[in-house]
């Protein structure tokens, strides 16, 4: 009950702010009604974490309903989250008032538009996050395309056609797949769409059947991540997508690619998995190497960010398919990570922006002087992206390295050439922020830039609490995935002949090991 | 003859309208709109007989020796050409204006029509078949001419005639050759399965594929619906799309599931390339399109093609998701075309998709209406377009016709490419013509929120509808495919 | 027999000079032609109702129709050119014709081989089909039978090629269809009464000026 | 029933080749003409006398087409001064 009121409570606020539009309230009234309908939802979904392990499990899912929908056809309205939904629902509440705030004065046309698709997207995004029907999920899934493409499409930069349309494009092809995919399994299943009670079948499906299965699934999540070579989307949509929709994109939107690899790909088909690591890993270390070599050359801060993400994302993926305990770990991690670097980057992007109305790099430098509040901010986030120790981004990363170090599924010359992607994220980030935040003043407008406001600070405060807390002390975050990626592990080793998801007897002392080394 | 008039209740209401307004329109010359009122009521009536009909569990019976079966297949269909009607009507009713002295004719044309398309849902009989086909066409032609000093409408009137009339034969002669291979027209008696010579039959059978592919709007037989699309008078463009392909499935789906359902081994490979064909066409073709009405004649291609693969999955869920995404997909249409028609530049009546820049800030409330209907038939979730088509291919994947389930559902993501188009010109280019939209009536704008209702409804919540179908088709479809 | 093939080439060609004949009204007297040829197999096949029917309605009716609109229409302005991209159509018209082709062999075969449905049917059945179709009684029969066969002959010991010619008969008399007409297809029946309407409503509303056009 | 499928042929090809409008539909009554052969050739075939009845709709059925069809045609005619297909194209196709 919890969890469908923080699903759909958004969306009534999105009701709310039409109905507010209708009756003629004004601007700030209408994002005054978004902020505190998110704002409400956060603090409700907070509550989610502290009676996590006070709530009884359903088959490894707390907050467990199961509702029948549509009688006909066996779907379900069917949600729960486990350790591994709860942070990226956290993370889904926590970044949407912190966008909604974000974009406060930066939206010109129809603001009421605007909150009301946020907010639609929020409720779309939890429920993705949440779903444990397959259709449910499907639906939800293909719902966040229609907000999306109204944030890129109305409010979004001067190529923003073509980026909503191509952004759109990318996802339908991918998901048109999964949805045959879905189908097949759903005949698998007794014709049911229930997705735990396929875990219990997971290992019945004929090898050969799994291998296409799981290229139909994977392939429709890839483009979501996006891994190389699916991520020509991802640039474009960024650079033309609002601050708040950039945010949303890389925050969460993002990690239902990867969500959806952990929640399908990983437990439903451990033949397709064993068949495609090899190739999922060069993909996924080829984009950690990409992303990072083409960041490096971007004149442009928005787009610079955006390919930070395809190499970050690479790791999660590399992460995820090291199939043991740190490496899990690490990837869900790392997605909570990522979500709040780069989110915390882009606002920071959006915020000079909107002052100098440009976002090449060559245009700045020298800001540090005139902005020093901002600067402090900006070097926070951006060695969280790189993953210095003592932030967020270190441990996910040493985990994920460490979990595909040890994993023995694929070759360490990945992991070896994956580590160089850190330092390459070392090098690009840090000359970006040389260029952009050292070195003369000279630039006359540069010299005139006002600093943060409260408002702004409020944004970006939150957010950093988090990336020092999670460098910090990451130990209530990650008991709570360990669970659940245990959950994950136990689910295949039931059917040991055909599992890949073997524990690693050294996982336990490794896993200490790499927490007091930051500690 | 024993006759049974309570089973007919839903043509006798029809009937009774069309006859009240014949007489309304002799008496009274002036107040049109009381014609589309009783047009309205009339089918509101026979709506409410069908339902009641379906929900008291009627059994499948056939009338006038055989001719004609009331089961709840076809109360279910004759439901889906009411609900087209009472919207087409709605929508006409602010279309045609006060001046039109022919309104009379108009709607008594609809009328007929639908009572054609109710008898093509019902027949048990080929013959029956033919007439309801003819009996629905005929109207239908005239409708499209129905601006007769517009060229384009005469245009679309001739061009619909010569290749209805062109595909009729062809339907005709179908009959004719499976009345020679059967030694019966009756459609039960032909699913017995006794043919003195198959390939008669089977020559038949691919005869009667071509003619009912003319008539829903197949490839390699569809090069009539754009032209027609886009020349008839808009309202009219609605019922088009609507009613007559929802009733030429109806019998195209009971023809060859029941009747022929024996030799499925023979038709289901054409089927399944049609199929194929139709949807890939239809999307390609529509993606090049300028004008939106012709964009929507080749959706409507495509949306035929989806329909055909529940065809092509053979079994009672086919049937029942062909059902229910027809009914879905005539309230889209409806509404889409609704949507549409009060928009004019300048210049008169456009339709080219480009004039609607900035139309969604202009006009939210229109905007807001087309931009759903846009969604629903791209098939985005929540919408109604997303369930029915989800039921199809779900159908099909059931019978194991993953192949064809894979090109369906990249077929849906072009066509995303097309309808999101619209969108972005309502929402998202500066505007570059003056564009006019005529004040919005009363009758539109209820339309217009009864086919939103229905799509948005049938989209979150389909079990009301969803479960009666499965019944209706449990109960009197026979499948005789053996799986 | 020799009826059947007369009258069968006389349509064919005239039919050929249908769609050969340049001007609209040579068509219009060709098709007449086939009209009537096609009455005379009709009749060729014992169908005499539906012959005189089809002599009324489509050389009668129809064909006035087509002259009468023709004459409208001015004939200079109706020469017609043949349609050009030949190319594309005769591949089209090549295969449909080679299709059709095969299936008139096989028709024909069919016929050859069988020579009739109704000589493999018992006579119970050829009686009860005559009971129901035409709602003859026993009397009605014997009478047909007397009056076909002579006075004293009796149904039951008809040979089959009698029998056939009992059916065929019957058949033809505008009495059976008529029973036919009002008893099994009373609905399609009706249904064309509603096709004539459609029809009637249709060409007032093409062809009926609003009283403001004329103004 | 060789005829029939001679006649409707020509019919068939007939509705390809010309472009006039009255000649096409005088080609689609030969192909409506050509289907009731075979009914009452298949009625006399089986014996069964509803071939025959069958004819007579489809006769009607052909009186209603044509009666409207002459009609439009010559509503086409008054607004483009033809009945050529291949010059009625107002529509880009």
């Amino acid at each position: 009950m919890l969890l469908t009121i923080i699903i759909f409570l958004p969306l009534l606020g999105a009701f709310l702010v039409a109905a507010a539009k209708c009756i003629n309230l004004g601007d700030s009234a209408l994002k005054g009604i978004a902020f505190l309908v998110s704002l409400l939802t956060f603090v409700i979904s907070v509550s989610l974490y502290l009676n996590f392990d006070l709530v009884p499990e359903n088959a490894g899912m707390k907050y467990y309903t199961d509702i029948q929908w549509i009688e006909g056809l066996g779907i379900k309205y069917q949600i729960g989250i486990d350790g591994i939904s709860l942070w990226i629902v956290l993370l889904t509440t926590f970044l949407m008032p912190i966008c909604i705030l974000a974009s406060w004065n930066s939206v010109e046309k129809s603001i009421s538009g605007f909150m009301i698709a946020l907010l639609a997207l929020e409720t779309a995004m939890i429920g993705v996050f949440c779903a444990l029907d397959m259709f449910l999920f499907f639906v939800f899934w293909e719902s966040i395309l229609i907000p999306m493409y109204f944030l890129i499409g109305i409010w979004g930069g001067r190529r923003r056609i073509y980026a909503t349309i191509k952004f759109v494009l990318y996802t339908m092809v991918g998901s048109a797949l999964m949805l045959v995919g879905i189908m097949y399994l759903y005949f698998q299943n007794n014709n049911s769409f229930d997705l735990l009670q396929l875990y219990g079948l997971a290992g019945s499906i004929a090898p050969e059947r799994q291998k296409l299965l799981f290229l139909a699934f994977f392939i429709a999540f890839a483009i979501k991540v996006p891994l190389f070579p699916f991520h020509t989307w991802l640039p474009d949509a960024h650079v033309e997508a609002p601050t708040a929709g950039s945010v949303i994109l890389a925050g969460v939107l993002l990690k239902m690619g990867t969500y959806g690899i952990v929640r399908f790909c990983l437990p439903l088909f451990p033949a397709g998995v064993v068949a495609y690591t090899p190739l999922v890993v060069t993909l996924s270390v080829i984009g950690i190497v990409y992303g990072a070599l083409v960041a490096m050359v971007q004149p442009d801060l928005k787009k610079l960010v955006a390919y930070s993400s395809v190499s970050h994302l690479g790791f999660v993926i590399l992460g995820l398919f090291a199939l043991n305990h740190q490496g899990l770990q690490g990837a869900i991690l790392q997605m909570v990570n990522h979500g709040l670097s780069t989110g915390a980057l882009f606002l920071i992007v959006g915020m000079i922006y909107e002052r100098r109305h440009t976002r090449m790099i060559a245009d700045f430098g020298g800001l540090s002087k005139s902005m020093p509040v901002f600067a402090v901010f900006f070097m926070i986030a951006t060695l969280s992206s790189i993953g210095l120790p003592g932030l967020n981004g270190f441990v996910g990363e040493f985990m994920i390295l460490l979990g595909s170090f040890v994993s023995g599924k694929f070759s360490r010359i990945y992991v070896v050439i994956a580590t160089s992607g850190v330092v390459f994220a070392a090098v690009y980030m840090l000359w970006m922020f040389q260029r952009v935040m050292f070195g003369k003043l000279d630039n006359p407008k540069n010299q005139e830039l006002k600093d943060l406001s409260i408002r702004e600070i409020a944004v970006l405060v939150p957010i950093i609490v988090f990336i020092i807390w999670i460098g910090v002390y990451p130990k209530p975050f990650l008991s709570k995935i360990e669970k659940s990626v245990n959950n994950i592990v136990i689910l295949n080793t039931k059917d040991s002949s055909k599992s890949v998801l073997g524990l690693v007897g050294t996982s336990a002392d490794l896993k200490t090991m790499d927490l007091n080394s930051h500690e | 003859m024993e006759i049974n008039w309570q089973l007919l209740m839903p043509y006798l209401v029809i009937i009774v309208t069309f006859i009240l307004v014949l007489i309304y329109d002799m008496i009274d010359s002036l107040s049109k709109r009381g014609l589309a009122w009783l047009t309205i009521l009339g089918s509101l009536v026979a709506s409410i007989v069908s339902v009641n009909m379906l929900t008291a569990g009627l059994v499948s019976t056939t009338e006038f020796s055989g001719m004609l079966r009331i089961d709840q297949y076809s109360l279910f269909f004759n439901l889906i050409f009411f609900v087209s009607l009472i919207l087409v009507s709605l929508i006409s009713l602010s279309y045609l204006g006060r001046q039109d002295l022919r309104q009379g004719q108009y709607y008594l044309l609809m009328l007929l029509s639908t009572f054609g398309m109710m008898l093509m849902a019902g027949a048990n009989d080929l013959v029956m078949v033919f007439l309801g086909l003819e009996l629905m066409s005929l109207p239908l032609y005239v409708l499209a001419g129905y601006f007769r000093t517009n060229s384009y409408s005469s245009e679309a009137g001739m061009k619909y005639l010569l290749l209805g009339a062109f595909s009729s034969c062809f339907f005709l002669y179908g009959i004719a050759l499976i009345y020679g291979g059967t030694g019966t027209t009756d459609l039960a008696k032909i699913a017995s399965g006794q043919f003195s010579n198959n390939m008669l039959v089977i020559v038949g059978m691919f005869l009667l594929i071509v003619g009912f592919g003319f008539k829903v709007g197949l490839v390699p037989f569809h090069q009539w619906a754009p032209d027609v699309y886009d020349g008839s008078p808009t309202s009219v463009t609605a019922f088009i799309a609507a009613g007559p392909k929802a009733a030429g499935f109806s019998a195209f789906f009971r023809v060859f599931i029941e009747s022929f359902g024996s030799l499925e081994n023979d038709w289901i490979l054409a089927i399944t390339i049609l199929a194929a064909l139709t949807m890939t066409v239809g999307n390609l073709a529509a993606v090049a399109q300028r004008n939106i009405k012709r964009m929507l004649a080749y959706s409507s291609i495509a949306h035929a093609g989806y329909v055909l693969v529940a065809l092509a999955a053979g079994s009672q869920n086919g049937v029942s998701s062909a059902t229910f995404y027809l009914l879905v997909y005539c309230i889209m249409n409806v509404g889409a075309f609704g949507a549409i028609i009060l928009t004019k530049t300048d210049d008169g009546d456009t339709f080219e998709i480009a004039d609607y820049a900035g139309l969604g800030f202009q006009k939210p409330v229109l905007a807001i209406f087309l931009s759903v209907m846009m969604f629903s038939l791209a098939g985005f979730p929540p919408t109604a377009g997303f369930i029915s088509k989800f039921y199809v291919f779900r159908s099909a994947v059931e019978s194991g016709r993953i192949w064809l389930v894979v090109i369906a559902a990249i077929n849906t993501a072009i066509s995303a490419y097309y309808y999101l188009r619209v969108v972005v010109t309502l929402y998202m280019k500066e505007r570059r013509v003056e564009l006019k939209v005529l004040p919005y009536s009363g009758y539109l704008v209820v339309a217009l929120i009864l086919a939103t209702a229905g799509v948005l409804l049938l989209g979150i919540l389909p079990s009301q509808i969803l479960n009666p179908v499965q019944e209706a088709i449990k109960n009197s479809v026979m499948v005789s495919v053996i799986k | 027999m020799v009826l059947l093939v007369i009258f069968g080439l006389v349509a064919i060609c005239s039919a050929i000079c249908v769609i050969a004949f340049k001007n609209p009204i040579h068509s219009a007297l060709a098709l007449i032609l086939t009209f009537f040829s096609q009455a005379g197999l009709f009749i060729a096949l014992g169908a005499h109702f539906v012959a005189a029917v089809q002599i009324i309605v489509y050389a009668g009716a129809i064909m006035v129709l087509f002259l009468f609109v023709i004459m409208l229409l001015n004939l200079g302005s109706l020469q017609d050119t043949v349609r050009q991209n030949v190319g594309a159509i005769k591949i089209f018209v090549f295969l449909l014709a080679a299709l059709l082709v095969i299936e008139g062999i096989t028709v024909a075969r069919y016929v050859d081989q069988n020579g009739g449905v109704i000589k493999d049917q018992s006579l119970d059945v050829v009686i009860q089909r005559l009971k129901d179709d035409f709602k003859m009684s026993d009397e009605d029969i014997k009478s047909s039978v007397e009056k076909l066969y002579g006075e004293g002959t009796s149904i039951s010991n008809l040979t089959s090629v009698q029998v056939i010619g009992l059916v065929h008969s019957e058949m033809g008399k505008t009495e059976r269809i008529g029973t036919l007409l009002f008893s099994k297809f009373v609905l399609p029946f009706e249904v064309t009464s509603f096709i004539l309407i459609a029809a009637l409503i249709g060409v007032i509303t093409i062809v009926n000026r609003d009283p403001q056009e004329t103004a | 029933m060789v005829l029939s499928v001679l006649l409707f042929t020509i019919g068939v090809i007939g509705v390809l080749v010309r472009r006039n409008a009255i000649i096409i539909f005088m080609c689609i009554e030969i192909m409506l003409n050509a289907a009731n052969l075979l009914f009452v050739a298949f009625s006399r075939e089986l014996g069964d006398s509803s071939g025959q009845v069958i004819v007579f709709f489809v006769m009607t059925v052909a009186a209603a087409e044509v009666a409207i069809g002459l009609a439009i045609i010559v509503s086409v005619f008054k607004n483009h001064d033809t009945v050529n297909v291949d010059e009625i194209k107002s529509m880009k196709g």
